[in-house]
C-alpha cells in the first residue's frame, strides 16, 4: 500500500495565534474571567452589606483605591466587549421568520442595542445617577 | 451515544450571558463611580440595605450573582480547553464546584440581610 | 487581456517520494479575470502535469475545490487573483490528512454526513398518486438556507473545535440535521437528536462563528448549531423537570 | 493480485442517473449488492450544475399530450416516440417521488409545487428550486441514498473497461485513486451512467469530469454510439468561463439583444415581437436552444454582435424584472454574473454568447435503458434512448435521469432474474489484460506526445468544425484532426509515475475516451447530410426525412474511423411536420 496520508498536527495551546478571528474569538471567551470576577466582587459586596452599616462603608471605601478603580475600569472594557458580542450574534441564535421573510439581522441585533440602552439608563436612573 | 446533559449549564450559561450583557455594564458603571468618589444614591449604605430587604431585590441580586457566575464558569471551562488544558473533568468539576459554591454563599449572605 | 505574472507556493506531498509536505514556486502568466483555479490548471497543463488537486464545475457548486489559499479556506474556483498580491500560497484544506498535493482525505467527513441522517423521515407516509406535501412558501423559506451546502468542508477548515476535537460532527453535517428536522414534511428529529444533541454533536461547538464566515455559499452553520443548542437546551430542561410534559 | 469485488449490480457514475438507479435496486430488493461507483464524490457529479428545472405535466392545464408534442417537435422528429411517451407518463411520478424525498421544489403560495415557463415548450411545466435544481436534485438523491446499506459506494474510483465475456457483460475494472490500484468489479449487470462530453469542446459549460469515458467504455466494448453528432448549445454563456445563465433567465422574462439594443430573434421565424416583461411560450426568447444559438451565429456574420475582450457576444437583458424577482427566482444567476464577469444583471445587460451544453447522442440504449450487450444498461447524459432528438428541449434531462435511471435500474432486476453469473476465469483474464494495457502507458517512457497538447488540438478542430454550423470540408479536417490524434496519443508519456492520486494518469485517460467520441461525433456529422435540429450543415441546409430520419449509430473501429450504420425512427402518433417557433400562429 503507498497511501501515507499526512496529518498536520493543529498546535494544542497556541492555535489561536493562527488567525484573526481566533484571535477575536479568544477575547471574547476571556471576557468571561472578568464577568466572573464581578460576580465575585458583588457577593462580596452582598457579604459586607449583610456585616452592617461599618463593613459596607468600609468596602465602599476601599473600592477608590488605585487597583480598585483599575478593576472597575478594565472590568468594564472586558464586559462592553462581551455585550456587543454576544448581541451581534443573537439574530445566528434566534432568528425571527415573520411570514415568509425572515428579519433581517441588523435589525435584530439593533432592538437588542436598543433595549440595552433603555435597560442601562433605566438602571442608571433608578440608582440616582442623575 | 448518549444525549449530553450540557444543556443544564448551558441553559445557565445562555441566560447569564443575555442577563450579564444587558445589566453588567451599568452596575459597573455605578460601582466605577463609586470607586471614584460619585457614590450614586443607591450604593449609600441604607438604600442598598433597604433594597436588600425587600425580597424583590433579593432576587434581583440574587439572579444576577448567580447567573453571572454559571456563565462565568462554564464559559471559562470551554476557554481554558482552548487554552490547552485538556483534563476536562477536571476543570469542569472544579468551576462548576466554585459557581454552585458561589450561589450558596449568595443564598446565604442575602437571607441574612 | 493584460497579464500578471503570479508566485504560486503550491504546497507539494507525494506519499511514495516525500517523507512530509514541502513548498514549490510556480511563475504563472495570469489574465486579469482569472481565479486561482485557473492558475493552477496552467501550472497542470503547461509547467509541471505532476501537480494533483480536485476540481470540477468552476462555478462554485460542486465543492470539490476547497483550499487554504493564503491561510484562508477557500474554494479556488471563487477565488479570483484581482483580490489577491502576486504570491499566493496554496496548501490543502487543513484539519484533514494530506493524501497527496492538494487532495485531502476526507473519509472523517462522510462518515459524519452518513451518521446524521440527512434525508427526510416522513411525518406521515404519501403515496405518489397522493401527490406532492403541501408546503408553504414560508415553510420551505425556513430550512431553505440550509440546503444549500455544497459539502466543501472550507467550514470544517475554518472550525478550531473540529482541529482540536476530531470527534466533533462538525458545522455542515449538523446543520444539514437542522435542514431535514426543520423541513414541514419531516419527522424524524428525536432520531437525529440521539446523534446530534451528543457530546461529539453539537455541545463541542463554542460558537467560534468561523464556519459561517467562510461558507462560500451562506448557509450559516453557526447559526443553525447554536439553534440545535438551544432546542436541545429546551428538550433536556422538558424531559427533566417537566417529565409530565412529554408527549 | 488484483482485488475482485462481487457483486450483483454495479453501476458506473454516481450523478444524478446512477444515484436514482441504485436507490432503484435497493427497494426492489434489499437483499441486492449493489455497487456504486463513480471518479468523484456523488455531490461532485456534473448533474450539480444543473440549473433551471425539470419538466413534468402536473397542472391542470396540462397534458400528457402537450408535453410529447413539444419534446417531439423541440427534437425535430428524431425521438423515438414510444419512449417519450413512456418518459412523459413516468416524469410527474418522478419528480413527486422527489418531492416524497425533501426536494426543496419552489412552491405556489397554495403549498403545491411552482412551475416555470421554459424554452420550447407550449405550457408552464418546468419544476423548479430557485436556480439550482440540478444542486437540490442531486443533493436529495445522494442524501436519500444514504439510506439504503445495500448500496456500497466507491467513491474516487476511475471505471477503465468492461469486462465481457460469452457476449455478456460481467464486470468492469476500475482505478481505486487513492491507491492506484486496479479492481475488479464482477457483477451480474452493469449500469452506465456516466454522464455527457461536453469536454470534447473547448468552450463549455460542462464541468472537467465531463469527458464521455462510459460512453468510450460502452463502445470499446462493442456497444454502437447513437446520434453523438448532436451535440448541444446553449445560447447563454457567460463569454469568458462558460458558465451557464440558466433558461430560467428568459422563462422569466429576459429578453436577448444585439449591439444595436434589437431583439433580433425575430429575424429568424421566432417572432414577432411579445412585449417586454411578458414573455410568450416558444416564441422569440422562449424559442428552442438550436434555433436561438443559430441566430446568435448570423448575427455575428451580420457584424451585430457586441465584441468583447472574450469574443463576440449579444446582450441579455434582465433589468426590467427587477431585483426582487430576480434575488427570489434566479440568486445563483445574479451571483454568478456579478462574481466572474463582474457585472450585475439587476443593473446592466449581461454579454452572452453560445456555448456547447449537451450531448443528445450515447451509449444506444432501448426503451428499457438496455443496450444490445447482454447485462448492460445505460441511462442518463451518456445515454441515447432517445428521447431528446435532434435537440433536447431545457429542463427534459434532469427528469429523463429520474425515468431512466429507475427504468435501467428495473431492467437489471428483470435480468438478473434469469440466473446470470460472472464467470471469473475469463473476467480475470481480462482484467489483467487491461490492468497491462494501463501498465504500459504508465511505464512508457521517450513519448514525445503531452496530454494537454492534444487535447488542446482535440478541442480547437471540434470548436472551428463541428460547431454549430458545419460543412463537409471543415468535417472532413475535424475527422482527419481527430484520426491523427488517436494515433498520436499512442506517443502520449505520462511524468507522474507514482500511484497516489495520479491526475496524470486519469487526464490521459479522459482524453483517450474523448477522442473516440470526438471522431464519433465528426463521423456522425460528417455523414449526416441534412440539417436537424443541432446538427447544422451550410451545405445541406434542409431536413431530409427521405434518408435521415433515421438515428446514426457509430461502431467502433480501434484504429480507424467508426463504421456508421442507420436505425428508423419510431413514430407512434407524430408525424414530422415543420418546427413553428412563430407567434403568429396560436
Ligand atoms: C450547467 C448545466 C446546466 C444544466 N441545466 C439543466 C436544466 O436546467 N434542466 C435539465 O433538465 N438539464 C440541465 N442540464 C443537463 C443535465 O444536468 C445533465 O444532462 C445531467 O445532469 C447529467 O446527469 P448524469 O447523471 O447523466 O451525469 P452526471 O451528473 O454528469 O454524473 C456522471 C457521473 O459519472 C461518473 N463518472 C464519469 N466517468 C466515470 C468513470 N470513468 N469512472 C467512474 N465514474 C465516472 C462521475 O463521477 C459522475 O458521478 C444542465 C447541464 C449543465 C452542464
Ligand atoms: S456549510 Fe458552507 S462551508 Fe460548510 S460545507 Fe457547507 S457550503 Fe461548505
Ligand atoms: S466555527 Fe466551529 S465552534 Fe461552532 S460556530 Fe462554527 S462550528
Ligand atoms: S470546481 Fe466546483 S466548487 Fe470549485
Amino acid at each position: 500500500m503507498s497511501r501515507k496520508p499526512y496529518v498536520r498536527e493543529v498546535p494544542k495551546t497556541t492555535w489561536y495565534f493562527r488567525q484573526g478571528r481566533y484571535m477575536r474569538y479568544m477575547g471574547r471567551e476571556v471576557t468571561c474571567i472578568f464577568v466572573g470576577a464581578y460576580a465575585l466582587f458583588l457577593l462580596v459586596a452582598i457579604k459586607r452589606l449583610s456585616e452592617g452599616r461599618a463593613a459596607y462603608e468600609a468596602f465602599l471605601e476601599g473600592l477608590s483605591s488605585p487597583a480598585g478603580i483599575l478593576f472597575q475600569v478594565v472590568t468594564l472594557i472586558f464586559v462592553l466587549y462581551h455585550a456587543t458580542s454576544w448581541f451581534n450574534l443573537t439574530p445566528k441564535a434566534m432568528p425571527v421568520q415573520r411570514g415568509e421573510q425572515f428579519l433581517p439581522g441588523g435589525v435584530i441585533v439593533g432592538a437588542h442595542y436598543a433595549g440595552w440602552v433603555v435597560v442601562s439608563l433605566v438602571v442608571l436612573f433608578l440608582a440616582g445617577v442623575f | 451515544m448518549a444525549k449530553s446533559n450540557k444543556p443544564i449549564v448551558w441553559g445557565l450559561f445562555a441566560a447569564g450571558g443575555t442577563l450579564t450583557a444587558f445589566f453588567l455594564p451599568a452596575l459597573i458603571v455605578l460601582t466605577l463611580l463609586a470607586a471614584l468618589g460619585y457614590v450614586p444614591d443607591l450604593l449609600a449604605y441604607e438604600n442598598m440595605r433597604a433594597f436588600a430587604e425587600h425580597w424583590f431585590g433579593k432576587l434581583v441580586l440574587f439572579v444576577i450573582v448567580s447567573l453571572s457566575l454559571w456563565h462565568a464558569a462554564h464559559r471559562l471551562r470551554i476557554t481554558l480547553h482552548d487554552f490547552g488544558f485538556r483534563s476536562d473533568t477536571l476543570i469542569a468539576s472544579a468551576v462548576y464546584l466554585v459557581a454552585a459554591l458561589g450561589t450558596i454563599a449568595a443564598i446565604v449572605y442575602l437571607l441574612r440581610i | 487581456m493584460s497579464e500578471r505574472q503570479i508566485q504560486l507556493e503550491v504546497l507539494r506531498y507525494n506519499p511514495e517520494t516525500d517523507s512530509e509536505p514541502r513548498f514549490q514556486t510556480y511563475s504563472v502568466p495570469c489574465e486579469a479575470e482569472w481565479v486561482v483555479l485557473d492558475a493552477l490548471n496552467y501550472v497542470k497543463d503547461h509547467l509541471d502535469t505532476t501537480l494533483s488537486y480536485r476540481w470540477s464545475c468552476h462555478m462554485a457548486v460542486c465543492g470539490s475545490c476547497g483550499m487554504m489559499i493564503n491561510g484562508e479556506p477557500t474554494l479556488s474556483c471563487k477565488a479570483f487573483l484581482r483580490d489577491y498580491p502576486d504570491t499566493i500560497r496554496v496548501e490543502p484544506l487543513v484539519h484533514f490528512p494530506i493524501e497527496r498535493d492538494l487532495v485531502t482525505v476526507i473519509d472523517d467527513f462522510m462518515e459524519k454526513l452518513n451518521r446524521v441522517k440527512p434525508y427526510l423521515i416522513p411525518k406521515e407516509a404519501r403515496t405518489i398518486a397522493e401527490g406532492e406535501y403541501r408546503q408553504s412558501p414560508a415553510e420551505l423559506k425556513r430550512f431553505k438556507q440550509y440546503t444549500l451546502c455544497i459539502n466543501c468542508m472550507l467550514c470544517y477548515s475554518a472550525c478550531p473545535e473540529y482541529g482540536l476535537i476530531p470527534d466533533f460532527i462538525g458545522p455542515a453535517a449538523i446543520a444539514l440535521a437542522h435542514r431535514y428536522n426543520s423541513d414541514s414534511r419531516d419527522g424524524g428529529r428525536e432520531q437525529r437528536q440521539q446523534v446530534i444533541a451528543t457530546k461529539e454533536g453539537v455541545w463541542e461547538c463554542s460558537f467560534v462563528g468561523a464556519c459561517s464566515e467562510v461558507c462560500p455559499k451562506h448557509v450559516d452553520p453557526a447559526a443553525a448549531l447554536q439553534q440545535v443548542k438551544i432546542a436541545s437546551t429546551v428538550d433536556w430542561y422538558k424531559e427533566h423537570l417537566m417529565p409530565w410534559g412529554k408527549s | 493480485m488484483m482485488e475482485k469485488i462481487q457483486t450483483d449490480v454495479a453501476i458506473v457514475g454516481a450523478g444524478g442517473a446512477g444515484l436514482r438507479a441504485a436507490i432503484a435496486l435497493a427497494e426492489a430488493d434489499p437483499k441486492l449488492r449493489i455497487s456504486l461507483i463513480s471518479k468523484v464524490y456523488p455531490m461532485r457529479s456534473h448533474t450539480c450544475a444543473a440549473e433551471g428545472g425539470a419538466a413534468g405535466v402536473i397542472k391542470p392545464d396540462d397534458s400528457m399530450d402537450l408535453h410529447f408534442n413539444d419534446t417531439v417537435g423541440g427534437g425535430d422528429w428524431l425521438c423515438d416516440q414510444d419512449a417519450v411517451e413512456y418518459f412523459i407518463k413516468e416524469a410527474p411520478k418522478e419528480l413527486t417521488q422527489l418531492e416524497h424525498w425533501g426536494c426543496p421544489w419552489s412552491r405556489e403560495a397554495d403549498g403545491s409545487v411552482a412551475v416555470r415557463p421554459f424554452g420550447g415548450m407550449k405550457i408552464k411545466r418546468t419544476w423548479f428550486a430557485a436556480d439550482k435544481t440540478g444542486f437540490h436534485l442531486l443533493h436529495t438523491l445522494f442524501q436519500t441514498s444514504l439510506k439504503y446499506p445495500s448500496i456500497q459506494r466507491f467513491d474516487e474510483h476511475y471505471a477503465t473497461d468492461l469486462l465481457v465475456d460469452a457476449g455478456r457483460c460481467q464486470g468492469l475494472t476500475a482505478i481505486e485513486m487513492r491507491s492506484g490500484q486496479l479492481r475488479q468489479f464482477q457483477a451480474k449487470a452493469v449500469i452506465i451512467t456516466t454522464g455527457g462530453a461536453g469536454r470534447m469542446f473547448p468552450f463549455t459549460t460542462n464541468g472537467a469530469i465531463k469527458t464521455g469515458d462510459g460512453m468510450a467504455m460502452a463502445y470499446r466494448a462493442g456497444v454502437s454510439l447513437k446520434d453523438m453528432e448532436f451535440v448541444q448549445y446553449h445560447p447563454t454563456g457567460l463569454p469568458n468561463t462558460g458558465i451557464l445563465l440558466t433558461e430560467g433567465c428568459r422563462g422569466e422574462g429576459g429578453i436577448l439583444v444585439n449591439k444595436h439594443n434589437y431583439r433580433y430573434l425575430q429575424d429568424y421565424g421566432m417572432g414577432p415581437e411579445t412585449p417586454i416583461g411578458q414573455p410568450v411560450l416558444k416564441t422569440m426568447e422562449l424559442g428552442p436552444r438550436d434555433r436561438l444559438s443559430q441566430a446568435f451565429w448570423h448575427e455575428q456574420k451580420k457584424g451585430n454582435t457586441v465584441p468583447t475582450p472574450w469574443g463576440d457576444c449579444v446582450l441579455l437583458d434582465m433589468r426590467h424584472l427587477g431585483e426582487k424577482l430576480i434575488d427570489e427566482r434566479l440568486p445563483f444567476v445574479r451571483e454568478l454574473a456579478t462574481s466572474y464577469l463582474q457585472k450585475d444583471p439587476v443593473h446592466e445587460p449581461i454579454p452572452i454568447r453560445p456555448v456547447v451544453h449537451y450531448m443528445m447522442g450515447g451509449i444506444h440504449t432501448d426503451i428499457n435503458a438496455a443496450t444490445v450487450l447482454p447485462g448492460l444498461f445505460a441511462a442518463g447524459e451518456c445515454a441515447c434512448v432517445t428521447i431528446n432528438g435532434a435537440n433536447r428541449l431545457g429542463s427534459n434531462s434532469l427528469t429523463e435521469l429520474l425515468v431512466f435511471g429507475k427504468r435501467a435500474a428495473l431492467s437489471a432486476v428483470e435480468y438478473i432474474g434469469s440466473g446470470v453469473t460472472p464467470n471469473d476465469a475469463a473476467i480475470t483474464k481480462q482484467a489483467e489484460r487491461v490492468q497491462g494495457r494501463i501498465r504500459t502507458l504508465f511505464e512508457k517512457s521517450g513519448g514525445t506526445e503531452s496530454i494537454s497538447g492534444l487535447r488542446k488540438e482535440m478541442t480547437d478542430s471540434m470548436e472551428e468544425h463541428a460547431g454549430i454550423y458545419r460543412t463537409a470540408e471543415g468535417l472532413q479536417s475535424a475527422c482527419a484532426k481527430i484520426g491523427e490524434l488517436r494515433l498520436r496519443y499512442a506517443d502520449i508519456e505520462l511524468h507522474d509515475k507514482t500511484n497516489v492520486y495520479n491526475t496524470d494518469l486519469l487526464q490521459a485517460l479522459e482524453l483517450g475516451a474523448m477522442l473516440d467520441c470526438a471522431e464519433a461525433v465528426a463521423v456522425g456529422a460528417l455523414e449526416r447530410k441534412e440539417s436537424r435540429g443541432a446538427h447544422q450543415r451550410l451545405d445541406f441546409e434542409a431536413r431530409d426525412d427521405q434518408n435521415y430520419l433515421k438515428h446514426t449509430l457509430a461502431h467502433y473501429h480501434p484504429n480507424e474511423p467508426p463504421r456508421i450504420e442507420y436505425l428508423d425512427v419510431v413514430i407512434t402518433k407524430s408525424q414530422p411536420s415543420v418546427r413553428d417557433y412563430s407567434g403568429a400562429k396560436k
